[in-house]
Formats: C-alpha cells, structure tokens, sequence
C-alpha cells in the first residue's frame, strides 16, 4: 500500500522514472504519513501546516522538474499507465497553487466548527492525488482511477459540514451523479477498448479506427460516452445540472476545489486523452466537441443572468467557461497541438486566479454571516458599494470580473486572445460565433456584478462597515492583483513557461 | 458442435437471468427481496464471465461483489433499518406514469446502443482461450502495478468519506 | 517616448487625484478637479510641443516608439501619428478640458474617483488614435470602455445600470468581431510572410484575396460602425447618452464616435480598399438611412439628452457617407464633420447638463422660456442648434458641405436622400430650441455663470473659427487621407 | 481692407456689441449705434455704387480669405461688386437704414430692444453677405444667415406660441427650399467642377456637357441645376408651392415685416435667379416653368389676399403676388424688369409695411381690417403716405411701381419663354391687385369708425419726426424711385434664339396694361360701395365657401398639413421607441425567456438530472448517428 | 471455440447499464439507487470481461477489478451518506433533498 513497497520492482520503474514521478510519490507518501500523524495527533494545526508543506514540496518539485528540461520533448513514460510531460506538471502546479490556496482559505471556515478536521485535510490531498495521476496519465486505467479517486475525495468534501443545511443533498447529488457519468465513461471506455483492443492513450494513428468508416461510428459512440463522464466533470453543458447546486450546498473551499482542481485536472487528461488518440481527426467527435461547447457557452452564460447566489452564478459561468475552452480540443493539425497546450494552460490560468480571487471574497463574506450568527449565502446584494468601504478587497474582485468576462488588463482577456488564436487557426466559425455571443451575455450578468460593487447608496442589509468586517489577507489581496493585471499587460512573463 | 451450442445456450440462459434479476432489482418493492435478486444477478453474471473465458473475473464476481459488497448493503439494511422506507413510504413508485418516462428515455438509449453496435459491423468473437488468474496477476503486478497502489488510495477516499458521513455527530477533541 | 508618457501620464495623473483628492498638502486642501485640470492642460501642452517640435511630415505614419511587446505573437507596443490622430488628438485634448469643467459642480459625490475614470478614458482615447499595432489598438480600444462604463454606471441618472450594460455589450460583441478579423490578418500575414504580425504598416503590404478580404472588412466595419454608431446597430448611443452624466455624454459623442470613423478611415479604407470600394454601396445606404432615420427619431424624442443622441446618429451618418464616397473632397468633409460633431454635440451635452442642474429634468415639456430669464444661454442655445442643422459659418456646415459635395461626385441618388437630413436637422433642431427656450417662460432659470459662459464660449468660438476658417484643419488633414 | 469688404462690417460690429451687452445698454445708445452702422452702411454703399459706375470693369471684387477649397475649385470668402449686386446693396442698405430708423421708435419700449436691433443688424449683415457673394457656398452663407434671422425675428415675441409655430414654419419650409438648392450646387459643382458665380455662368455657355443629355433636353444637368436652384429661390420668395409661411411670418414685429419679408429677404429668390441667369439660360424649359411659377403665384396670392381680414396679411399675400410678377419677368429673360421691380418693391412695399405698422400701433396693436374704418380722420398723415404706396402697388401711372410693372407687363407677350398666356395672367393679377388694394384701403382708411370710440391713438408716433422722417423718404422713393431707371442689360446674358422682339407686340397691349389697374379701382368702388355706406357685417359674415378658402391661401396649409407634417408627426410619434432597438432588446428578451426556462431545469430534482443526462446522452448519440 | 460474437456481449451489457440507470432515473429511494449503480457498473464489467476475451489480454478483467474497486467505496460512501439522511430526514425519499435550485 505503500510506494516504497514498489522498489522491489525495479525493472519496471527506473531512477529516472522515479525522479520524474517524484512529485506524485511525494504526494502519496504524504498523505500516509499524514495518516500516520492523525494516529500520532490529532491537531488541526500540525496537519494543514503538514499537507500546506506536502503541496508547497509538490509544488517545488514539479517546477524544479520543469526548469530541469527532464520533461522536454515528449515526455516520461512510466509503466503503460503515467505519462509525464511539461504540460501536466504545469497543469499539476497551478493545481497545488490552487490547493494551497484553498487550505489557506480552509482554515478560517473550519474554525468556525467545533471539531477536529483531519480528515477534511487527508480528503483534500487526496484529491490532489487524483488530480495528478490524472494530469499524469496516459492510460484509460489511470485515468479512470484518477477520476474515482477525485469524485469519491470530493463526496467526502462536499457534504463534509454533516450538519449544514445542504450538506446530505450536496453529498448524494454528487455522488449519484458522478457515479452515473463514471458508469457512462467506463461504458465508453469499454466500447473502445472492445473495438481497439488498446487500452492506452497511445494509438497509432495510421490505423486508427476511424479510417475505416464502418468502425468510426461505434468508435464515436465510445468516444462520446467517454467524454459525457469528463464532461460532467467538467460540468459542460448539458451535463453541468449537477453543478449549480453542488457548488452552493458545498463549503466554499471546497466549492473552489471543484471549481479549479477538478476541472483543472479534468480537462487535462481530456486533452492528453484526444490529443493522444487522435480525435481531432475524428469528424464525428469534433461535432460533438463544438455541439458542447456551443451549448455551454449558450446555457451557461443564459442560466447566470440575473442569478442572485455568487457561487450558484460562478458554476454557470464556469460552464460557460469551459465551453470556450473546449476550443482548443478543434485543433486542424498535429502541428497546433502545442499551441493548444499553451492556450489551454494559460486560458486555466486566468481562470484559476480569478476563481480563486472571488471565492476568497466570498469566503469573507461567509465568515462574516458566521460571525454574526446570521448562517446565509452570500447574494450579490451582499456586495453593494464594497469599493467604497473595502478598496482592496474590491478592486481584486472587479479584476477577477473583469477578467471572467475577458476584458483587457486581466489575464482574461489573454485567455481570450488565445482562443481567438486557436478557434481562427482551425477556423472554426461556429465557435467564434458562440464564443463572441457567449461573451456578450456574459456581460449581462458579470457588468451588474461590478456596478453592485460600485455601489454608491447602499441599501443592503448588511452594512459591513470598515471595523467589524473581516480582514481578509491584504498581502494576499494584493499579490493576485498584482500577479493577474502583471499577466494581463505582459503575458510573455507567463506564456514563456509553458512553450 | 451441441457441446458449443450449450456452453452458447448457457450464456443466453445466464444473460436472460441476469438481466430479469436485475428488473426485479430495479422494480422490486422489499429492499430485502431487491438486494437478493441483486445477488442473483451477480451471480448469473458471474456464469456468464466463467464462460466467456475469464474464471478469475468470475470468481471475483461471486466474492467480492455478491459476497462483501452486498453484504455491506444487506448489513446496512438491516442495522439501520433502511428497508421499511420503502414499503411504507413511498407508494407512488407503483404508478405507470413515474415510469413512462424514464422507460422510454431508457429504451430510447438502448435502441441507439443496439443500433450502433449492429451497425458498427464488429467481426469480433469471443474464442474459448481462457485468460486465467495467472496471466491477470502478471499484468496486475507489472504494467498495472500503480494501478494497484492508486487503487488503494481509491479504498482509502472511500473510507475516510464514509468513515466522516457516518461518525456520529460528535463535539469535543482538539482543534 | 514622450507619446507614451502623454498617455500615461493622464492615466497617472488620473491615478494621482484620485488619491489625492480631499488631501491636505502644504496646507493646501488638494481637488481631484484642479489636478485634473491642471494635468490635462499640461500634457496637452505637452503634445502641442512634441508635435511642433518634431521635424517630421506628419502627412504619413510617423512612428514615434516601438517596443516588444508580447512575443509569443510577435505583438509589438507601436505608437505612431499622423495629421488625421494629431487631429483627433487634439480635439480629445480640448474635450477633455471641456469635460472636467462641465463636471466642476456637477459630481459632488466620489469626485477622486471620477476623475480618475474620467482621464483614464482620454488616455484609452489617446492610445486608440496612436496605437498602431493592432492588438494595441485592441487593447486601448477595450480599454477606453471601462472606464466610459463606469462613468456612466456610477455616475448616471435612473436608468444607468441597463444603459452601461447596453453600451458595454454592443460595443463588446462588435469589438470581438473586430478582434477576430485582426487575428486572421495576422494569420494571413503569416501565411504570406512566415510571420505572424499585428503590425499595422505590415498589413498594409499584404495582397489579401478579394473573397477574404471582404469578410475581414466586414468584421472592422462592423465594430466601427457599431462606435460610429450606424443604423441599425445604434441603439446604445440613445440610452448611454441619456443616463451618462454631462461630461460622460460630452465625452461620448465628442471623442468616443470618432474613434468609430477614425477606425473606418483608418482600417476598413486603407486595410481594404478594394473590398470597401465593393462593400460601399450597402455602407452608403446605410449611412443614409442613418442620417434620415437619426433625424427622425431625434425629432420624436421628449428627452432632451436622447434628442441630441439621435442627432449624433444622424451626423455621423454624413461621416460613413462621405467615408464610403473614396473622394478627397469627401474625406476632408469626413474630417471637419467629425471634429464639428464633436465640438457642437459637446456643446449642446453641456447645455444639457447646464440645464439639467437647474430645472432636474431632461424632458423638454418641463422647459420653455428659458430665454427670458436666461439670455446668455439662449444665445449659446440658439448658437449650438444652429451649429446642428448646419448653418453654414459654423463648422458643421463645411463638414457636411464637403461630405456631401464629395458624395455626389459618385452616390448622386444617396446625397439627394442625405439632404433631406439637412431638413430634418432643421426640423429637430427647432423643436430643440424653441422648446427649451422659447413659448411660456415655465420656470425662471439661473443664467449662466462664468465657468459656464467659459465653457460655451470656447466651443462656441472653436465652432466659428473651424466655420469660417477651416482650412486650420484641413490643411493638417488633408495629407493622411492621400 | 477694402470699403466693399468693410460694408458687411458695420452691422456686423452693432451686432456683436449688442448682443455682448445686451441689455446693459440704454435706448439711445442701442438705437444710435444700430442705425448708425446702417447710416455708414448706406453711405458706404452710395459710394461704393458711384464707384462702379465709374469703374472700368463695372465690377469690384475684395478678397478677404479662402474658406475652403474643394478639389480644385476654391471657395473663398470675397466679395464681388456689379451693377445688380449694387442695386441690391442700395436697396439693402437703404429701405434697411429707414427701417431701422423706423424700428428705433417702434420698438422703444419693448424690453428686448437691443436684442431686436442686434438681430436687425445680423439681417443685414447675412443680407449683404448673400447679395455680395462671388460664389455660391458664401451666397449659401447668407443665404441661410438671413433664413436664421427671420427665424429670430419672427419669433421675436417668443412667449407666444403662434409666433413661435410661425417661425418654425418659417424656418421649415424655407429650409426644403434651400436644400434643393444645395443638391443644386452639388450638381453644378459636379458638372462644372466650380462654385464661383462668374465662373459658372462662363462655364455653363461653353461646357458643352452641361446642356447636353442623351434622352432629352429636360434629362441635362443644367436643367436640373436650374431647376433645383429654382427650388431655393421658391422657398425663400415665397413662391407656389412653398408660400405657404409668409402669411404666417407676418407674427413678428412690423419693420422685420417690412425689411425681411417684404423689401429684402423674400426677393433673395428673385436675386439668386438673377444671378444665376447664365445657368437659367441653358435651358429655356425652366425658364417656362419660373415664368408659370410667377404667374400662377401672382394670381392665386392676388385671390388670397382679397379674403385676407388682417391688415399685414394683406400685404404678405401682396408681396407674394409681386414677387410672383419679378419671377414671371425672370422667366420672360427681362432680367432688368425683374430685378427693377424688385427695387421699386421693397421702396413702396416698406412703404406699406411701415404705415400699416403705425396704424396698427396707433391702434394699440389692432392688426384686423374690419375693426378699423375711418382712419382717414384719424391718421391723416399715415393715410396718405398709404396711399401713395398703394398707388405704387396698382400701379397708376407716374408711380415707380408703373414703369416697373409696365416693363415686365410688356416684355411677356413675345419672350419666347413667356408668351401671351402670361401676358394675361399679369393683366388679371394687375387687376386683382387693384381690386385688393382698393379693399384694404376703403376697409382701413374710410367708412365709419368701428374701434371703440374711446380708444385714444398713441401719442408718441405722433410726435416722432424720426418716424414720420423715414416714411417720408420711403415714399418720395415710391414715388420717384421709377426715374432711376437702371440698365442692367449689359449685365445678363440674353437668350439667344429669340432677341426679345417688342415689334411683333399688338399695339393695344400697352393700353389695356394702362388701363387695367383703373377698371380694378373703379370696380372696387362700386363693389364696396354699400360695404363703405352700411358697414362691414355681411363681408365679415361671409361664409361663402370660396372665400373662405381664399382667406385659408387656397388650402395649401392644409394639404401640407394633412399629407406631409400629419404622416411625418406620426411615423415620428408611433416609432418613439425605436424600431431597430426594440428589434434588438427582442433579442435580450428572447434570451431571457430561454433564461426562465433553462432557469426552471434546475430544478434540483437529483432523479431529473440523471434523467437529464440520458437525455443528453440520447440526443448527442443522436447527432452522431445522423 | 464459443461463438458467442461480441455485438451480443455489448447488447447485454447495454441492456444491463440500461436497466441499472432507468433504476436510478425511476427510483426515488436511495437504497433502490445505489442498487442501480451497482448494476450498471456490473453491466459495464460484463462489457470490459468481453473485450478482454475478444483480444485475448488481461486487461479487461483488471480493469473489471478496479471497477469493482470503484464498486466498493462508492457502496461504503453511499451507505454512509445514507444513513446520515436517514438520521437526519428519517426518509430515503431522494426527492425530499431539492432544496436548491434557480
């Protein structure tokens, strides 16, 4: 059960996997030793500062790993199951970025409960787990186990407050759900597999089965179940239904972590998985792909209009974000594909940080209803005229808007660019057409957002005035605004990691 | 050729079992009675693996599944008392319209299943080389050894989850 | 060099009274107004030298700094000018004093702030006119909105929150067309050159295929017909200039239209000329229909504010005509029109704003016989309504003159239906005028003070000066459009 | 500078200053500096006329600056000097110093004098602009300048709203007017790729493109230029079919009445033609067309204002009627009739104008003719002085307004583009006019009084020597002003294949043109006779359909009414909304209804949304499949 | 030498995952749900065993037993989750948990 078990297979694996695989060997072993502390200890300190210092070695790990040039070229093989390139250490940093950033955000809710919360902690990094053998894998076996470890982690999280409200109906709908979209994905897999004989990402593609077209249409079938389970992971339309509602029963932390890691992680493998097959070549794929993203763009953005509940409205917005960003999977040519790495990175990228920035807000908000034992959601009405009373606090959130919506100045409207680039590239003019109305309503539901923020007669219930309100990290604050408009004005300081 | 013909007629037989077994599952009243016919499904199931080749699969059928995991639902049930619910509590579930729909929605998708499968001209057969134990423990314990380990952190979420949801509603211990 | 700090130096400065505002310093109780002021006038000095100064011909693009920007796209920071942006410029220039004064008493409430949203438009305004790479010009072009939305959102009257959002998503949607267009550009300069490049004096040398270069076009136009505005996709003008208080109106149609034509002149004509030349006809119906349709409509409203909005539409709509006409003498009427557009409509925004202070209305049934107890702002009433239906001796009488006598050298039939919008501007801009200021003297208005009559005055004098003597433009103008 | 350039500049100088001091300045001081600036004007303009005559060239130009330049063709701001122009400068500058004066005591003691004499002053000034103009766009200037004037003027008592509709109208109308007019110089620029006056009337005989087209002669751009010029002079003159806002411009004061649109600003239509006649003479068809426009104009004017109750009226639809008789001698190729008439007009016309004002002050603003009577009494002076301007306007012999008329009268009959129809069209509108004068007189002037009795006439006019001074002049001119025959023949082109041939006259023409205006006046004595004896009720009563409609102008502002500003009020007020936006917030409302459904979807029902999923999977299956 | 072909193994597999999610669609105890995955994942593991025959590898029953991997913590979540709505609602009516929506 333990990694270090596995030296007695040393023909399988050798020095130079292991250095490779050393961030995700680094995470499990991290989470036993966790284990181990919770029987040493219970103390909810020692084990957020424990798993915080697990990503922050992962984190570390997987840069130095990069900057290495280990990972150039194609990538590590390791045994049938991992393999490991640049873009899935990249995907796994921003995903330990936004972990770290979720256990720092995590502390302030779970003091507010009167238990101990380790295992809150050992769920969460075994989500990260999940996420990066998912980031890693290059076989429907790994993936199939990343993404089970990943929703079974996260149906312990999402309910994890049992006595809240929301917390058994987030639970199950999570669960049964997913549970169903897993079965849909393996039915997939086994159709694929039943048709190729091949359960590797890796294909040759000269035979490939849709060059022979009896076989493409089975093949698309498979295909397609495969890719409803990462969509509803993912939470494409029209398989988001789950989405809504599990980001609003769960704890915002955690509603972060679904909305970052998962889909991070998710889409990840969803792009080694298509690239690594071919599906690009494949017509009937790439119709689903734009019929998806088409109807994500359009129901997600429709479904955030006039949404009052910030995290219900960030799950459609996220909809309609991954719905752009399937873009990058209508790729013309084997050529583009590093192109679509870089813009897939680089649009998560964006995404990550202002997902981040809005659900630390909101998570002050929460803790200041906590506080006042005034146990509600927080509604955008929450937010009147915080700019004139949190300038900070404000100016990040409207950046984070800003950004969402793909305005110049943010890392957004790079993001953007970017898959303006890929979409005109392989000249895909429904997307663009999506993508351009999509951005449009969008504006309808983000411009109020920032028009609430500035406020000026606020007639709220609340008045949160300077004194009782929260301190939420300035540092903090500060360094995303900095980093997302630094990103935005020079996005070479970015993109030239992720060539 | 008769002797093909029955291990083919027990396949059939063991399918249409299964798959009766599991309409009953589906559509059973007593939670008791549905996890039995569950069983039995599994059960036939596990026939149906024996004969396709895989006596390993199959065997893993009959422990695992019909043998731990329903008994971890048999066990749930009964402790907790779960049963009753639906006997008593929920006479709706008899009518014809609740089930209309999801039916055809069903049947629907089947049709689409079945006509993409006839259509997809798969010249495949099964051929009566069994795939034993050995062979899948030497794949297990080569190429799917991290399979193996990540599996065991799977097992490891599910526990933790599960140990969480159903801890008792505790106060106290150190933060 | 000096370019980039002009810009910048609005948005710093706008920064500085910001922050500053309502700071004791040296025992001096610092305004964001008076630093405003004082920064808008010393970089627009500022310009004026650097224009002078410079020995270069600025009947071409004259570059004044290009950098690295972005390399993963080859994405350059291109500023250059040339007589038709130093024009523009400095009509921004002028409007922008125009605005801070007509804000003087206006904004009471956030005033650091304001002005802060209030520069940053005018540098947005700025890098627009001198960007030249175009993923610059895109990003100043974005730019510029945010700020002139949130100026319209914080500040406005009732309806103000739809009215942004109206004039943010329309310009938006448009815009990413535009952006779509300048990304296959770049493509096909890649295509042709094996570089990708967002480079303006680049594209110009492209050999685009007519079938192509007819959609791109499409996409430009689109976006800047949408900012210029044109009928049918006009219909943000009327409500953000309705909502958006004085100096967000003023700003509006004083600078932020141009950059629509200044975008078709610069673009859409000189990117693609042939395909242009093709698409001209359907530019130029439209074009009329504007000016027809703008003149109507402006002629139905109660609103004062949405009245002049429409007129704007219709003024601009002799912009795209003469734009569409490919005739120097048109061009030059394109030019003139936009700068006399941008100083009356200024005007009569002000006026707006003049009155609204008084009587807290902008429904011209509220008004009537101001003239009594206000003569001076009749005059200057009198004055601007003149300067809207083209009288000639004021600016927008060479403006349209020009645009129309170019025009008829080859749409004779169009400029004969554009005429009638010579009518209907009468027609608006007696009901404008008489309404306010003639009939039953309803209330007795203050009259104007010295800001006021400061403000008025200077625009009313630019008007005639340009009327009289606008060889002062188009001797600068003439040279970029040939 | 030049005196020609500093001509405009006098009133130009009043204006500013009274219109930046505004009502700081008392009477004496706003009055001396407005009618002084016109006394220098006038004076300036003497000398200027004396220089002209002795000029070589018979023309003298003043470059000021260029305007602008289209293409090749500049436009400038210079002045150009001949004889008509002198004539319209006199006139301008002349009848506008007396009506100043005039204007000085009338309006003393309204409170917006000095704004009044500012705008006066602007009038001349956008006045002799437009008379003064080398070419067309400066003309243009004026040209509108003095449309913008009479707009103020008109609506100079503002807080009224007749007047106020009156201006509007006005300006309106006149504006239709002066957009063909504009479209006109399009095109004349277009084909002869000048704007200059001089040039284009050179060009238009030698550009052989202009006159030719390859259908017909009525396809040429000069006919269309002429024709769309035409349209300009129309609204401005007040001609068939944009008269309609003279009448009602009679709302503003009295003097702007008599200065703007009865003496200068309405002849400006008159003026352009003239100017034009190089253009006008390329196409013989539109010289018909003025030539029927006047005729026509002058008859149903002279119809019209035989109904007319108001005193002012009266003279508004007389002044169109002579008007119509400058246009019918246009269109005849007299040019120097036209123009003479023209001048002759505006002396006895201001005449008129500026009496009828007096009475109409001596009667504390009592404009209606059947609340007069008797006044002969009363206003001895004004009486007279009325009369002689009446007998200018029917034109009895020895009066100016008789050379003029006679020489318009007797250049029809064989003027190709005339003709003998219009030869009795005049005689007719000859008559008319007598017989309407007739009636306004013997209505105002005789008969028994019928204001009250104790109504006390002002006393000021009375005493006011200035005011009785201008009249005076203004009718020795009406009188003597025919003595100053003009030749301005040298000036025009003539029409080349007819040389107007007087010896092809019948020779009764002259008498019965003598006579005609005597028949009227005898006519009307006996008409009105028991009218005069028994009082003005069965007249005032009258309900008789025709005259009704005479007294309505023949029904054209109803036809407007009922077919232009009806239907474009309409469309106006019915898509208020804006079509285009509400097709596009359609749009939005669209996507908003999708949002109330898609809304309802999430219904969080968990059995519905795997239901969902399926669904989803069916349907993507689906696509794939097809 | 079984002639069994592979289409039929699918349909039955398709038929069983059919059956199992109309469980789940139909269902509104959440015991009869859990029961319904069990059977579609079960359908799926027939589909998997079949393949894997077919090509004559191990790896369709390794991936089986990682299904039934799967199997076995979703059970022990799920019955946990379930309890504690039993607890807490004292109903397995999954319909009673629709307190979110919009």
């Amino acid at each position: 059960m333990n990694p270090v078990d596995k030296v007695s297979e040393i023909t399988l694996m050798n020095t130079e996997m292991f250095i490779v695989l050393s961030p995700i060997l680094l995470l499990s072993f991290g989470i036993v030793l966790s284990l181990l502390l919770i029987a040493w200890q219970r103390s909810q300190k020692i084990i957020a500062l424990f798993s915080q210092l697990i990503l922050v070695f992962t984190l570390l790990l997987s840069m130095h790993l990069l900057s290495s040039g280990i990972l150039s070229g194609a990538g590590v093989q390791i045994t049938p199951l991992l393999k490991v390139d640049q873009f899935s250490y990249l995907s796994l940093s921003l995903i330990c970025l936004s972990a770290l950033a979720v256990i720092s955000l995590s502390k302030q809710v779970l003091k507010s409960q009167v238990e101990v919360h380790d295992e809150y902690y050992l769920l969460i990094l075994l989500v990260i787990l999940g996420a990066a053998i998912l980031v890693a894998s290059d076989h429907f076996a790994s993936m199939f186990l990343g993404f089970e470890l990943l929703s079974i982690s996260l149906v312990g999280l999402v309910g994890y407050f049992r006595e809240q409200k929301y917390a058994v109906e987030t639970g199950f709908k999570y669960l049964i759900l997913s549970a169903c979209a897993s079965s849909f994905m393996l039915l997939g897999i086994a159709f694929i597999y039943s048709q190729t004989g091949n359960l590797s990402f890796a294909i040759n593609s000269a035979t490939a089965p849709w060059h022979s077209a009896p076989l493409q249409l089975f093949n698309s079938i498979g295909v397609l179940l495969l890719f409803s389970g990462i969509a509803f992971k993912l939470s494409l339309a029209p398989f988001h239904f789950w989405a809504p509602d599990v980001y609003q029963g769960a704890p915002t932390p955690i509603t972060l972590l679904m909305a970052t890691v998962s889909k991070i992680a998710m889409f990840t493998v969803l792009m080694k998985c298509c690239f690594a097959q071919g599906y690009y070549q494949n017509d009937h794929f790439i119709d689903v792909i734009i019929a998806v993203a088409l109807l994500s763009m359009f129901i997600g953005n429709t479904l955030a209009l006039k949404q009052q509940n910030i995290k219900r409205l960030m799950a459609y917005s996220s909809i309609a974000h991954f719905g752009y960003l399937l873009i990058v999977l209508v790729i013309s040519a084997e050529q583009s594909i590093g192109f679509a790495w870089r813009s897939a990175l680089f649009y998560l990228t964006a995404y990550l940080l202002a997902n981040v920035a809005i659900f630390s807000i909101v998570i002050t908000y929460e803790q200041y209803f906590s506080q006042n034992s005034t146990e509600r959601e927080v509604c955008l009405n929450d937010w009147q005229a915080m700019f004139w009373q949190h300038r900070a606090q404000a100016v990040l959130l409207v950046f984070s808007i800003l950004s969402l919506a793909g305005i110049p100045l943010t890392m957004g409207f790079v993001g953007k660019f970017y898959l303006f680039n890929q979409a005109v590239i392989s000249q895909s003019w429904w997307l663009i057409t999506g993508l351009v109305i999509g951005s449009g309503i969008g504006l309808a539901y983000y411009l109020p957002i920032i028009f609430t923020v500035f406020k000026v007669n606020s007639s709220a219930a609340t008045h949160i005035t300077k004194d009782n309100a929260i301190k939420a990290p300035k540092i903090f604050i500060i360094f995303l605004i900095i980093i997302s408009f630094y990103f935005g004005v020079f996005p070479d300081s970015l993109s030239q990691y992720l060539l | 050729m008769s002797r093909f013909a029955s291990i083919e007629g027990l396949f059939y037989l063991a399918a249409i079992i299964a798959i009766v077994a599991s309409l009953k599952v589906v559509t059973g009243k007593n939670t008791v009675h549905a996890l039995l016919y569950l069983v039995i499904s599994l059960l036939a199931v596990a026939v149906c693996f024996y004969l396709m080749g895989a006596p390993f699969a199959a065997g893993l059928e009959v422990i695992v599944y019909a043998g731990a995991i329903l008994v971890l639902f048999v066990f749930a049930v009964m402790m907790f008392g779960l049963g009753i619910d639906e006997m008593h509590n929920a006479p709706q579930s008899k009518g014809l319209s609740l089930w209309a729909g999801p039916a055809f929605l069903g049947s629907l998708l089947l049709v689409e299943l079945i006509f993409v499968i006839d259509n997809s001209e798969l010249a495949l057969q099964l051929n009566n080389q069994v795939v034993d134990a050995k062979q899948v423990g030497i794949l297990l314990y080569g190429p799917y050894l991290l399979a193996v380990e990540i599996s065991s952190f799977l097992l490891l979420a599910g526990l933790v989850a599960g140990y969480h949801y159903a801890k008792p509603e505790h106060r106290g211990g150190r933060l | 060099m000096m370019l980039t700090l002009i810009v910048f130096g609005l948005l710093l400065s706008g920064c500085l009274a910001w922050f500053a505002d309502n700071k004791v310093l040296l025992g001096i109780k610092l305004q964001a107004k008076w630093l405003s002021l004082l920064a808008v006038l010393v970089l627009s000095c500022c310009f004026l030298l650097l224009v002078y100064c410079s020995e270069k011909n600025f009947q071409q693009l004259q570059l004044f700094a290009r950098v690295p920007w972005i390399r993963s796209f080859n994405i350059d920071y291109a500023l250059a000018l040339d007589q038709l942006s130093i024009t523009l410029i400095i009509l921004t220039f002028f409007l922008a004093v125009i605005c801070i004064l007509v804000s003087w008493q206006e904004i009471q409430k956030k005033t650091g702030f304001y002005y802060f949203n209030l520069l940053a438009t005018f540098a947005g305004i700025l890098g627009v006119f001198c960007a030249v790479d175009m993923f610059l010009f895109f990003f100043f072009w974005e730019v510029m909105l945010l700020p002139m939305t949130a100026i319209i959102a914080v500040w406005g009257h009732e309806k103000r929150y739809f009215a942004a959002v109206k004039f943010f998503i329309f310009t938006q949607v448009s815009s990413l067309l535009m952006l779509v267009a300048i990304i296959a550009m770049a493509y096909i300069h890649q295509q042709q050159t094996g570089d990708l490049s967002f480079y303006y004096q680049d594209w110009l040398m492209l050999d685009i295929k007519l079938d192509v270069a007819q959609y791109l076009m499409l996409g430009f136009f689109i976006a800047f017909a949408v900012k210029l505005p044109s009928v049918p996709v006009h219909s943000w003008l009327p409500d953000a200039h309705t909502q958006a208080p004085t100096a967000g109106s003023v700003l509006l149609a004083g600078v932020l239209l141009k950059t629509g034509a200044y975008g078709l002149i610069r673009f859409v004509i000189f990117l693609f000329p042939q395909a242009s030349e093709n698409f001209a006809p359907i530019a130029v119906t439209l074009a009329v229909i504007s000016i027809i349709y703008g003149a109507k409509m402006a002629f139905a409203q109660n609103d004062f504010k949405r009245l002049v909005a429409y007129s704007s539409i219709s003024h601009m709509g002799f912009v795209m005509l003469a734009i569409f006409s490919f005739n120097e003498i048109a061009y030059q009427g394109a030019i003139v029109t936009m700068v006399a557009h941008g100083l009356s409509s200024a005007a009569l925004f002000a006026l707006a704003g003049i009155i609204y202070q008084r009587v807290h209305s902008r429904n011209l049934t509220d008004m009537g016989g101001f003239w009594q107890s206000a003569p001076r702002m009749g005059g200057f009433g009198l004055a601007f309504a003149a300067a809207a239906f083209g009288l000639p001796g004021l600016a927008n009488f060479v403006g349209e003159f020009l645009s129309l006598v170019g025009a008829f050298q080859v749409f004779p039939i169009m400029v004969i239906f554009a005429a009638l919008g010579l009518i209907g501007s009468a027609i608006y801009a007696m009901v404008l005028f008489q309404n306010t200021f003639q009939g039953v003297p309803s209330k007795l208005v203050e009259d104007l003070s010295l800001r006021e009559i400061c403000i008025c005055s200077s625009l009313l004098v630019s008007l005639i000066i340009l009327g009289l003597y606008p060889n002062i433009l188009l001797r600068y103008s003439f040279g970029a459009l040939l | 500078m030049s005196l020609l350039a500093s001509l405009p500049l006098y009133p130009l100088i009043s204006f500013l200053v009274l219109i930046t001091f505004g009502k700081r300045l008392n009477w004496a001081i706003a009055s001396w500096l407005s009618v002084g600036s016109m006394a220098a004007a006038a004076l300036c303009s003497l000398f200027l006329a004396n220089q002209l005559s002795l000029h070589e060239s018979s023309v003298i130009t003043a470059h000021l600056w260029q305007w602008f330049s289209i293409g090749s063709a500049e436009v400038n701001i210079s002045f150009y000097l001949d004889a008509l122009s002198a004539v319209m400068i006199l006139v301008v500058t002349g009848v506008g110093f007396l009506i100043h004066l005039f204007a000085a005591i009338y309006m003393k003691d309204d409170e917006n004098f000095s704004r009044f004499m500012a705008y006066m002053n602007l009038f001349i000034v956008a006045m002799l602009v437009l008379v003064l103009a080398d070419n067309l766009v400066l003309l243009y200037l004026g040209w509108e300048g003095v449309g913008l004037c009479s707009f103020l003027l008109i609506g100079f008592w503002y807080q009224e709203r007749n007047n106020v509709l009156a201006a509007r109208k006005a300006f309106i109308v006149t504006r239709i007017g002066d957009t063909a007019m504009a479209v006109g110089l399009f095109l004349l620029f277009k084909s002869l790729a000048s704007l200059n006056i001089a040039e284009i009337n050179q060009l238009a005989q030698t550009t052989a493109s202009f006159t030719a087209s390859s259908i017909n002669a009525k396809n040429s751009e000069a006919y269309w230029a002429a024709l769309l010029l035409l349209g300009g002079a129309v609204g401005k003159s007040a001609q068939l079919p944009l008269q309609t806002w003279l009448p009602d411009a009679m709302a503003g004061p009295t003097p702007v009445s008599a200065l703007i649109h009865a003496a200068t600003m309405v002849t400006a239509g008159v003026y352009l033609i003239a100017r034009m006649n190089g253009v006008f003479l390329m196409t013989p068809e539109v010289m018909n067309y003025v030539a029927w426009l006047g005729g026509i104009t002058l008859l149903t004017a002279g119809l019209a204002a035989l109904a007319q109750n108001d005193i002012k009226r009266v003279l508004a639809y007389s002044t169109m009627s002579q008007i119509g008789y400058m246009m019918l001698a246009l269109g005849a190729g007299a040019w120097s009739a036209g123009v003479f008439h023209l001048m002759t007009h505006a002396f006895f016309k201001a005449l008129l104008f500026l009496t009828a004002g007096t009475v109409i002050l001596a009667l504390h603003h009592q404009q209606d003719l059947y609340k007069m009577g008797g006044l002969l009494k009363k206003l001895p002076v004004e009486a007279t002085l009325f009369l002689i301007g009446l007998a200018c306007l029917i034109a009895l012999p020895g009066t100016s307004g008789f050379f003029s008329k006679e020489a318009i009268i007797a250049s029809l009959w064989s003027s190709p583009t005339a003709g003998p129809s219009l030869w009795w069209c005049a005689i007719l509108g000859a008559l008319l006019t007598s017989i309407y004068s007739c009636r306004l007189f013997f209505l105002a002037f005789l008969g028994k009084q019928r204001f009250p009795k104790t109504r006390v006439i002002s006393e000021h006019l009375e005493t006011s020597k200035l005011l009785r001074g201008a009249l005076f002049v203004l009718a020795l001119l009406s009188i003597f002003g025919g003595l100053v025959t003009i030749d301005l023949s040298s000036l025009f082109l003539t029409y080349q294949p007819g040389i107007i041939n007087r010896s092809n006259n019948p020779s009764w023409l002259h008498l019965v043109a003598i006579v005609t205006p005597f028949a009227g006046i005898l006519f009307s004595w006996f008409y009105y006779k028991r009218y005069r004896i028994l009082g003005y009720k069965p007249l005032r009563a009258s309900q008789n359909p025709w005259v009704v409609f005479c007294r309505h102008g023949l029904g054209f502002d109803t036809l407007y009414a009922t077919f232009l500003i009806k239907p474009y009020c309409f469309i106006a007020k019915l898509n208020r909304k804006d079509l285009f936006d509400q097709t596009l917030m359609l749009l939005a409302w669209y996507i908003g209804i999708w949002r109330d459904i898609l809304s309802a979807s999430q219904n969080g029902h968990l059995r519905w949304f795997a239901a969902a999923f399926g669904l989803s999977m069916v349907g993507l299956i689906f696509m794939v499949i097809l | 030498m079984t002639v069994i072909p592979l289409t039929h193994i699918l349909i039955l597999s398709s038929l069983l995952f059919i059956i199992g999610f109309v469980g789940v669609v139909v269902r509104r105890n959440t015991l009869f749900m859990l029961m319904s995955l069990e059977v579609m994942l079960n359908a799926v593991g027939i589909a998997f065993i079949g393949a894997g025959s077919v090509w004559q590898e191990a790896d369709g029953q390794i991936m089986f037993m990682l299904i039934l991997t799967l199997a076995a913590a979703e059970v022990a979540v799920g019955l946990a989750l379930l309890i504690r709505m039993q607890r807490r609602y004292r109903t397995l009516d999954i319909d009673v948990l629709n307190q979110m929506k919009g």
